[in-house]
């Protein structure tokens, strides 16, 4: 009796934290927060971005009108390279391939999964801060993805912030049910 | 203090109940009886209580339903209300077949759960027989006593009486 | 979320990084600002880019555990990674020449739209114009020039040509230029140059020819053209054996003057449409009163309607001879309505003979039609082919007597009827060069082949109808080594190579001097450029009507004569005639429409033998039994179809099919009905063929097995005057009540009207769906097991007898139920409703159980049985990197496994949020369309939102003609439909 | 003790020990009966029967590999018909399962004694009819390795739960408690019989698996009391589980709008059918087994006789159902409805629905006759006929009702595949090999239950 007392306490016991495991464990599968891969030319944000205060809209002037933030062509580099005098090995590397009219192959990333359709214009005119989605950005010598990026994490925001946005759209509108469910939590606003 | 007891084979389960209710006649306690079936009568004989596995059932039966109901309930009204098809956030009658089969499962579970940990069974668990046999065709009373003023032959002899094919002193190595 | 990564990841390279197609970029940038790249050494540098993107592409497709992302070298002025670029253009997909707005992404042309600015053919297109885009990233395509079927380079090629040219002989080389009907006022004024300075021969080669009814203008109005029709402005049409809604002259045109003359919202008059042919075609199937009549009645029909009229007119019967047509009430009917109408009626005929056309011409002139519906002052220039000279020149070049040959957007070797006599001609032809942009039958035998441009990747202009000015600019670098045709025409006059400067230059001297609006050139030139289209002022200027000159009444005389001949027993009168998706054949490669269904017999991937029904149960013929057709000596094998509808005494086959060197795709496919032309239109004794069954069988790969609608109230029909009794209620009470409380209602109720009596069923919208959504194509064995993925499907019914029948067509989409019953049986959430009113399926989320589709009353869903892209079963565009391209980014390509269905263009209603957030309004009506409603000629499907009061379709919602499909099972769809009104002069009965 | 009680002792030993000797060896005579098969080598006959489940079996392997690998496109389903094979099988499966359970649980509730010879080979028969059903499920899905997600577990998608309103995750839950149930219940029953057979069995391998599954049962009368209990107990939540879970089958159809699947009728009937089907495999699986194996003894002719009245009732309930649908459908004056009842009869599926006429409805008429109950071969045969029709139902339900519905312009025809039969025959020999291992491996008759049973008719017997 005490004996089988025991051994189904200790059943009872792991199951449930096998299973919590379990599940832990599959809701992880293709979240790659800290990704942070090596780049071909070390540009660091920390320098632009942080200590020079360089806007994010100036290299990636894409955000406000595209899907795509889009990664700055060369020729936005040489904007001011061109006229620095500073040089450094990665410097080089960037001149000789102007020079060479070489495109430079960055590495991805944050890469959403295919079936997601993310636009950044949508969001830098909501109002959104670069950094609520990719971090401290300003502070990284190599970019690293900071957040999740899973759907739970994008969710959540929109649960947050919908409410008021929707209530300060009627407003603007004119028109509109306070209860009316938020757009922004469909399914089709992302998946199509 | 050392224990002392009998052990008393039978053959048929007739003989049996006729020796418990006796033994029992007696004032004598029956310590356990083995047996290869259910033998008809026997919990009477023995005046076993009804066993109270039921009220587990009924218990689980209820976290089960409450659980499933809840959950379903959360999970679609509070969690993440989606319309589906124009139904009600809380479409209660699309959530009672999953409640009812929770908690079936739930009550189910408990039950032999329950048995089993009250029955003592679990793997790996030693069975030490009274007597051989006593699950396949052989019967057994086990009768145990403490005080060395207990009548010993008298019980014997009762035994003997209602048909036991062989008593023996219980050996220590029987006792769980 | 693991698998389909695995091939989606190519699709997310072209989709995400766009950022590679460098090439196309700078080139977008500078067609932004209208130029084009000066030195040929820039060109080059651009197709070689042409080459690094499809490159690209395929690297794509390893998956890589990380993801590139390369950045322009120079970011091009004007143009955003993952923004759309419009480019005006003019559609080279057939010779109606009509205007086209390219839709480019990262320099790549995805899709085409019409051009809402042009004043000829409005804001649709075709089934086949939709396709061209597909046909520009076709892997049959050349990549460079050939020299005796070796690859050349260009430098050799023009050293060879221009030695030939001029190599010094006793007599100057006799040139002859071949080709198709060419559009461009530009290209034509090149040619021009050729013949005064090389003495160049030009002969314009149709294999469809409507040179009978030129000929017939001619001698009639003293015009050497086919005239406008202008069907909108006519309200009583008879048609002879003309497809007009279909595939005649300029179907886009003709549809959206059509239908615009039947709606009853707008005029209680609605047109009446009668209709004389020999096989049930679109237009047929549209008409209010149809009759079927065998090919060699047309000339009778076109009498007897002559005679007709001239009682009515008092001009007395021009003939003396008994009525010998089987249609005689029809025929009356038809007359009354025309005289009723005179001056706003009008009669076309398809006929290849010119008495017929004189006689037709003489009706429309004793009606009072010319000048009003029959425009010959501003005729069309669509078709300007000559069988006569083409007659000529292949005698011409089986003597020796040209020196060389070429062919330009002509394909001979297999759509002329006697081919073998001209691949014989072309024997005794010293040089023959081909422009064409692939190894098809012709070109396979040419000398040399210098492939053209795609018309997306070239300069060009167009006058289709006269006076109607369009442009057509490049909308990608050449994407292989190919050279504008007329490129290669100014090479070897010794010109500088430059159509663009040479356009330029020519409508600085023609067109420039026509307008007053702009006061240089530049300006004009880019407004022109940027609109696509130009109508000069004094074009409008009309001259007086023009009278009929011509002798009609020996043509009525000759027909007559010839009205008498029999018909052979047990014989059948071939009739050829060309399908709506391929039309003569030159698209055969094109998957999206092999797999277009016929907007009448629904049958995909082939040619069939169309008999009627009474032939076939006499016959014991049933469809799909392969016959032969045996005409002395033409001797053809193909599976029958049987038709309702069908003149029991023609056998009907489309053309366009049996080619041999399409390409991987259309090759094989169906047999070459174009050797049956010679015979078609004759006299039943000249045209007639045998019918026997061989015994095979061959099912049609069909998208409809099921004919009737079984008494359902599915597609309502209704009479004008059933229209005017009920106006105002509709006939069902709004939506029943419900069990459930109604869910707050959101900003917007996205919804879609569809108006039955607009639509023709031109099934423009299935391939337009298939461009937008990225739907797979299955080839003909899938169709066959019913697995056909097109998100829109036109239903067709037939209703009435069976040599009689009136047909109805539905075009059947989700119909995005309020209370849809898709939506509760998927256990994982997969389909669910959004907050405006879409019923969304969720690619990612779905695990395929299909048990939406069955629960589905319109059956409209759609399930991935297999891996459709990059999938060597399933070799069609998305198996290559190179017709992946074609691929919309804003639309994921499904993988195996998941259910799909139409979406209502979601990712265009977003796009239309997006744009109107970005300018801090709401969407108004009209800024979102779908791409079945962008696309329909007829404007039968409108999108907008339901809980817009305003919107066009809350009024159309609220139409008498108002009903939803199978509404009776409270599934609340949000898409309308309008009944369709039958004009028929019985009342509806017919 | 005192020698006078030591004398009448000896006198009592004397006269007893005689009498007993054939009550020990008849106990004893059933454990070596029905233990026999496990101590033994098999014969060819089982041997015969195994080599051909195998090979089904591994044919139905081959197939899914197939069908999982390539799509599910290598099955003749189409646009407008998206069940057909699967489903069917799918049901038919669950519909054999439920004899088990009702032998085993409504019997006993019932004090049924003749049962006790057949439930715990019915109830194995439950758990590889449900494993077999619970496949298709599976593999019908478009995307089987996720079929993960219809467990409402928690996630990264918000967290995204699953829809609760689905018959099909109804489905899930049913399934799946209906198997673990019906496993507590086998197993909870096998306990003391795995106690005999260790007891038994000489020290090995073989002893220890017993010993490890007989949890240490020693045949104490305090936990057998407790022990009936728990089985009273288990019957009684497993009937109205097994009630439900065939109702919640029949809603994946009741509850959609498809005219021949939305109606009301389905439960009960389904659950009929259920029953009918099952005692129709239950029938033919003891008639071989019992001669193949030599246990006419236990599994006599009056279980037989009372399994064909079994048949007889619910097959006449299912009979009945036919007609009421047709009924509906006419009286409804639903023009769809009727459109697609009245086109079983005379449709292109026509051949399928009058085969389950004849195998459902008709056949099992002729049991009303004691002389066809009573002839075994006879039996046999109708009850593989019985299975037949059931699965016909089955795929005259699904197949017919989806190939024309409410659009004629999506009307099809649908045509099985090679892959789909090859599926069908691998599940019967995935349900054949587990039921030949089992009556290898496991006490195919409840021991301890016949010893009861026994012992009862001789107390009878006593008077």
């Amino acid at each position: 009796m005490r004996a089988a007392a025991v051994f189904i306490a200790l059943a009872a016991a792991v199951a449930p934290i096998a299973v919590a495991l379990a599940a832990w464990e599959l809701s992880r599968v293709g979240v790659h927060q800290g990704y942070a891969p090596i780049q071909p030319i070390a540009f660091s944000h920390k320098l632009h971005a942080g200590d020079y205060q360089v806007s994010c809209m100036y290299c990636h002037w894409g955000a406000r009108t595209s899907r795509h933030a889009g990664i700055p062509s060369l020729n936005v580099c040489m904007n001011c390279h061109g006229l620095l005098t500073r040089q450094t090995t990665d410097i080089e590397r960037l001149k000789e391939a102007v020079q060479q009219g070489r495109a430079i192959a960055w590495t991805r990333v944050h890469n959403l999964p295919d079936f997601v359709y993310f636009n950044h214009s949508q969001h830098v005119i909501g109002g959104v801060a670069c950094q609520d989605c990719h971090g401290p950005v300003q502070t990284m010598e190599r970019v690293r993805q900071d957040k999740a990026l899973t759907m739970g994490w994008c969710i959540a925001c929109h649960r947050a912030r919908g409410p008021e946005l929707q209530l300060a759209r009627q407003a603007t509108l004119g028109r509109g049910d306070p209860h009316a469910p938020f757009p922004g939590l469909d399914c089709g606003k992302c998946h199509f | 203090m050392a224990r002392q007891g009998l052990v008393a084979s039978f053959a048929d389960p007739e003989s049996l109940v006729e020796a418990v209710t006796a033994v029992r006649a007696r004032g004598i306690k029956v310590y356990d009886v083995y047996a290869p079936f259910p033998v008809h009568g026997l919990d009477e004989a023995m005046g076993l209580r009804r066993s109270r596995l039921g009220f587990v059932s009924l218990a689980a039966g209820a976290v089960g339903l409450v659980a499933a109901l809840s959950f379903q309930f959360y999970a679609n009204v509070f969690d993440w209300s989606l319309n589906v098809g124009g139904k009600p956030d809380n479409s209660t009658l699309a959530f009672v077949p999953i409640t009812f089969e929770i908690t079936i499962l739930a009550a189910g579970l408990a039950t032999a759960l329950a048995f089993f940990l009250r029955a003592g069974l679990f793997p790996g668990a030693s069975a030490a027989l009274a007597a051989p046999g006593v699950t396949n065709d052989r019967f057994a009373i086990v009768l145990r006593w403490t005080s060395p003023r207990f009548e010993a032959g008298e019980a014997q002899l009762i035994l003997h009486q209602r048909g036991a094919i062989d008593v023996r002193p219980l050996e220590i190595g029987a006792e769980r | 979320m693991s698998t389909p990564v695995t091939f989606w990841r190519s699709v997310e390279e072209l989709r995400a990084h766009a950022d590679r197609a460098v090439s196309r970029d700078c080139l977008a940038g500078l067609r932004a600002q209208g130029q084009q790249p000066e030195s040929p050494s820039r060109r080059d540098f651009l197709s070689v880019a042409g080459f690094s993107v499809a490159a690209a592409a395929i690297s794509a497709c390893s998956r890589g555990a990380e993801q590139k992302a390369i950045p322009f070298l120079n970011q091009p002025e004007g143009m955003t990674p993952g923004v759309d670029t419009w480019y005006a253009t003019t559609c080279g997909g057939c010779r109606a020449g009509c205007g086209l707005l390219v839709k480019t992404r990262d320099g790549r042309p995805i899709k085409v739209e019409g051009n809402a600015r042009s004043a000829l053919f409005g804001g649709g297109t075709c089934a086949v114009g939709q396709a061209t885009v597909l046909s520009l990233y076709d892997g049959e395509r050349l990549e460079g020039p050939l020299w005796h079927g070796r690859p050349a380079s260009w430098t050799d090629i023009d050293a060879k040509v221009e030695a030939f040219l001029s190599a010094d002989g006793a007599r100057p080389k006799r040139l002859v230029l071949l080709s198709r009907t060419l559009l461009g006022p530009a290209t034509r004024a090149l040619i021009a140059e050729w013949s005064q300075g090389r003495g160049l021969r030009h002969v314009v080669y149709e294999p469809i020819s409507l040179a009978a009814l030129r000929r017939a203008t001619l001698a009639a109005f003293g015009v050497d053209a086919i005239p406008h029709f202008r069907f909108g402005r006519a309200r009583t049409i008879v048609a002879i054996e003309a497809d007009f809604l279909g595939t005649w002259l300029s179907p886009v045109e003709f549809t959206r003057d059509y239908a615009s003359g039947r709606r009853p919202e707008e005029s209680a008059a609605i047109s009446r449409h009668i209709h004389f042919e020999s096989t049930l075609s679109l237009t047929g199937s549209n008409a209010d009163l149809r009759v079927a009549i065998a090919p060699s009645e047309q000339g009778a029909v076109a009498l007897s309607l002559l005679r007709r009229i001239a009682r009515k007119l008092g001009a007395g019967d021009p003939v003396e001879t008994l009525e010998t047509t089987s249609a005689a009430r029809a025929l009356d009917i038809a007359a009354d309505d025309l005289w009723r109408c005179r001056g706003e009626s009008l009669v076309v005929c398809g006929a290849r003979d010119f008495d017929t056309q004189m006689v037709v011409h003489a009706i429309n002139a004793l009606l009072g039609n010319i000048g009003r519906t029959v425009d010959v002052d501003r005729p069309s220039l669509q078709h300007r082919g000559d069988d006569d000279a083409m007659a000529g020149l292949v005698e011409e070049m089986r003597r020796g007597e040209v020196d060389a040959l070429l062919l330009y957007g002509v394909n001979p070797a297999y759509d002329y009827p006697r081919a073998d006599e001209f691949v014989q001609a072309m024997k005794h032809v010293p040089l023959t060069i081909s422009l064409s942009d692939r190894l098809d039958e012709t070109a396979a035998l040419a000398d040399a082949v210098c492939p053209d441009h795609h018309f997306l990747e070239a300069w060009g202009d167009a006058e289709p109808v006269a006076s109607f000015f369009s442009l057509a600019q490049p909308t990608i670098a050449p994407l292989f080594d190919t050279r504008a045709a007329q490129d290669s025409l100014l090479e070897w006059l010794g010109r500088p190579p430059d159509f663009h400067a040479y356009l330029r230059d020519h409508w600085r001297r023609t067109l420039y001097p026509r307008q007053q609006q702009f006061a240089t050139f530049d300006e004009f030139w880019d407004r022109a450029l940027h609109d696509g289209a130009f109508a000069p002022a004094d074009g409008a200027t009309a001259r007086a009507t023009r009278t009929l000159t011509g002798d009609w009444r020996r043509s009525a005389a000759r027909l007559a004569a010839r009205a008498g001949s029999v018909r052979p027993e047990g014989r059948f009168e071939a009739h050829v005639y060309e399908t709506v998706a391929i039309r003569d054949g030159a698209h055969a490669n094109n998957p999206w429409l092999q797999e277009l269904p016929d907007p009448v017999t629904k049958v995909t991937w082939g040619n069939y033998a169309v008999v009627a029904p009474s032939v076939a149960t006499r016959l014991g013929i049933t469809a799909g039994d392969v016959v032969s057709l045996d005409g002395g000596d033409i001797r053809l094998e193909l599976p029958a179809w049987v038709q309702p509808g069908q003149s029991p005494h023609a056998v009907s086959i489309a053309v366009g099919y049996g080619r041999s060197r399409a390409g991987r795709v259309g090759s094989g496919l169906g047999t070459n009905a174009f050797p049956l032309l010679a015979a078609d239109g004759r006299s039943p004794s000249q045209a007639s063929l045998t019918i026997t069954r061989t015994g095979r069988h061959e099912p049609l790969a069909a998208t409809q097995t099921h004919h009737s609608m079984e008494g359902r109230d599915i597609v309502r029909q209704i009479s004008p005057a059933a229209l005017v009794d009920d106006a105002g209620d509709r006939r069902e009470a709004d939506d029943a009540a419900s069990l459930w409380r109604a869910r707050p209602a959101a900003e917007h109720a996205w919804g879609m009207a569809v108006d039955l009596n607009a639509c023709t069923g031109c099934s423009a919208c299935v391939t337009a769906c298939q461009a937008e959504n990225n739907v797979p194509v299955v080839g003909k064995d899938e169709v066959r097991r019913g697995r056909e993925m097109h998100w829109i499907r036109i239903d067709r019914y037939y209703t009435g007898s069976e040599d009689d029948p009136a047909t109805l067509v539905q075009p059947m989409m989700c119909q995005h139920c309020g209370h849809a019953p898709c939506e509760p049986v998927c256990p994982v959430l997969a389909t669910v409703h959004s907050s405006d009113g879409l019923n969304q399926q969720v690619y990612n989320r779905c695990v395929g159980t299909r048990y939406c589709e069955n629960n589905c009353p319109y059956k409209v869903r759609r399930f991935n049985w297999f891996e459709y892209a990059s999938n060597d079963r399933f070799d069609f565009n998305m198996n290559s990197p190179l017709g992946r391209m074609v691929l919309n980014p804003d639309v994921t390509v499904r993988s195996r496994g998941v259910m799909e269905k139409c979406s209502l263009c979601v990712q265009r209603i977003q796009a239309g949020k997006l744009a109107a957030k970005q300018e801090g309004r709401t969407p108004q009506d009209g800024d979102i369309q779908t791409a079945c409603q962008q696309v329909c000629p007829a404007e039968a499907i409108v999108f907008g939102d339901l809980n817009d009061p305003a919107s066009r379709l809350a009024q159309l919602a609220k139409s008498a003609r108002g009903y939803r499909v199978l509404e009776e099972l409270g599934t609340r769809p949000n898409v309308h439909y309008l009944a369709k009104i039958r004009n028929a002069p019985d009342g509806g009965r017919s | 003790m005192t020698p006078g009680i030591a004398a009448r002792l000896h006198a009592v030993r004397g006269a007893r020990s005689s009498g007993v000797i054939d009550e020990r060896t008849r106990l004893r005579r059933i454990t070596d009966d029905v233990a026999r098969p496990l101590e033994t080598w098999p014969g060819g006959a089982w041997w015969a029967c195994f080599g051909v489940a195998f090979a089904a079996l591994s044919l139905g392997v081959g197939c899914v590999t197939y069908e999982i690998a390539t799509g599910i496109g290598t099955w003749g389903l189409n646009r407008t018909v998206g069940w057909a094979f699967d489903i069917t099988n799918f049901v038919f499966w669950v519909g054999i399962g439920h004899a088990g359970t009702l032998i085993s649980a409504i019997l006993l509730l019932f004090r049924q004694r003749w049962r006790t010879s057949i439930n715990r080979a019915a109830e194995a028969m439950t758990i590889f009819a449900v494993v077999c059903a619970a496949i298709f499920p599976l593999i019908h899905m478009g995307r089987p390795w996720l079929a993960f997600w219809v467990l409402p577990y928690p996630n990264s998608r918000g967290p995204l739960w699953v829809n609760f309103r689905s018959p099909l995750l109804w489905d899930v839950f049913a399934i799946n408690t209906y198997l673990t149930i019906s496993l507590v219940f086998w197993y909870v029953g096998m306990i003391p019989d795995f106690a005999t057979l260790r007891d038994r069995t000489a020290a090995g391998a073989r002893k220890a698996i017993y010993g490890l599954l007989s949890l240490g049962w020693n045949g104490s009368h305090r936990t057998w009391s407790r022990y009936e209990t728990l089985c009273t107990l288990l019957a009684g939540l497993a009937t109205p589980l097994v009630v439900s879970v065939h109702t919640i089958v029949s809603m994946d159809f009741a509850t959609s709008i498809l005219p021949g699947w939305h109606t009301t009728l389905f439960p009960p009937y389904f659950v009929a059918g259920a029953v009918y089907s099952g005692f129709g495999m239950v029938t033919t699986l003891l008639i071989v087994t019992r001669s193949v194996m030599h246990l006419e003894a236990y599994i006599t002719d009056r279980h037989l006789d009372a399994m064909a009245k079994v048949m007889l009732l619910t097959g006449s309930m299912v009979g009945f159902s036919y007609g009421t649908e047709f009924f509906a459908a006419w009286y409804g004056g639903n023009l769809y409805e009727f459109a697609t009842i009245f086109g079983r009869a005379v449709g292109p599926y026509a051949w399928a629905f009058w085969t389950m006429v004849a195998c459902n409805a008709a056949a099992p008429q002729l049991l009303w006759s004691r002389r066809v109950r009573a002839s075994v071969p006879v039996l046999f045969i109708l009850s593989v006929l019985v299975n037949v029709g059931m699965w016909f139902e089955r795929f005259v339900i699904i197949v017919t009702s989806l190939h024309r519905s409410y659009l004629p312009s999506s009307w099809v025809m649908y045509r099985p595949t090679l892959i789909e039969v090859g599926t069908l025959i691998g599940s019967f020999g995935l349900f054949f090999t587990c039921f030949l291992l089992f009556i290898q491996a496991l006490p195919m008759i409840a021991i301890w239950e016949i010893k009861a049973d026994a012992a009862i008719g001789s107390e009878g017997a006593h008077g």
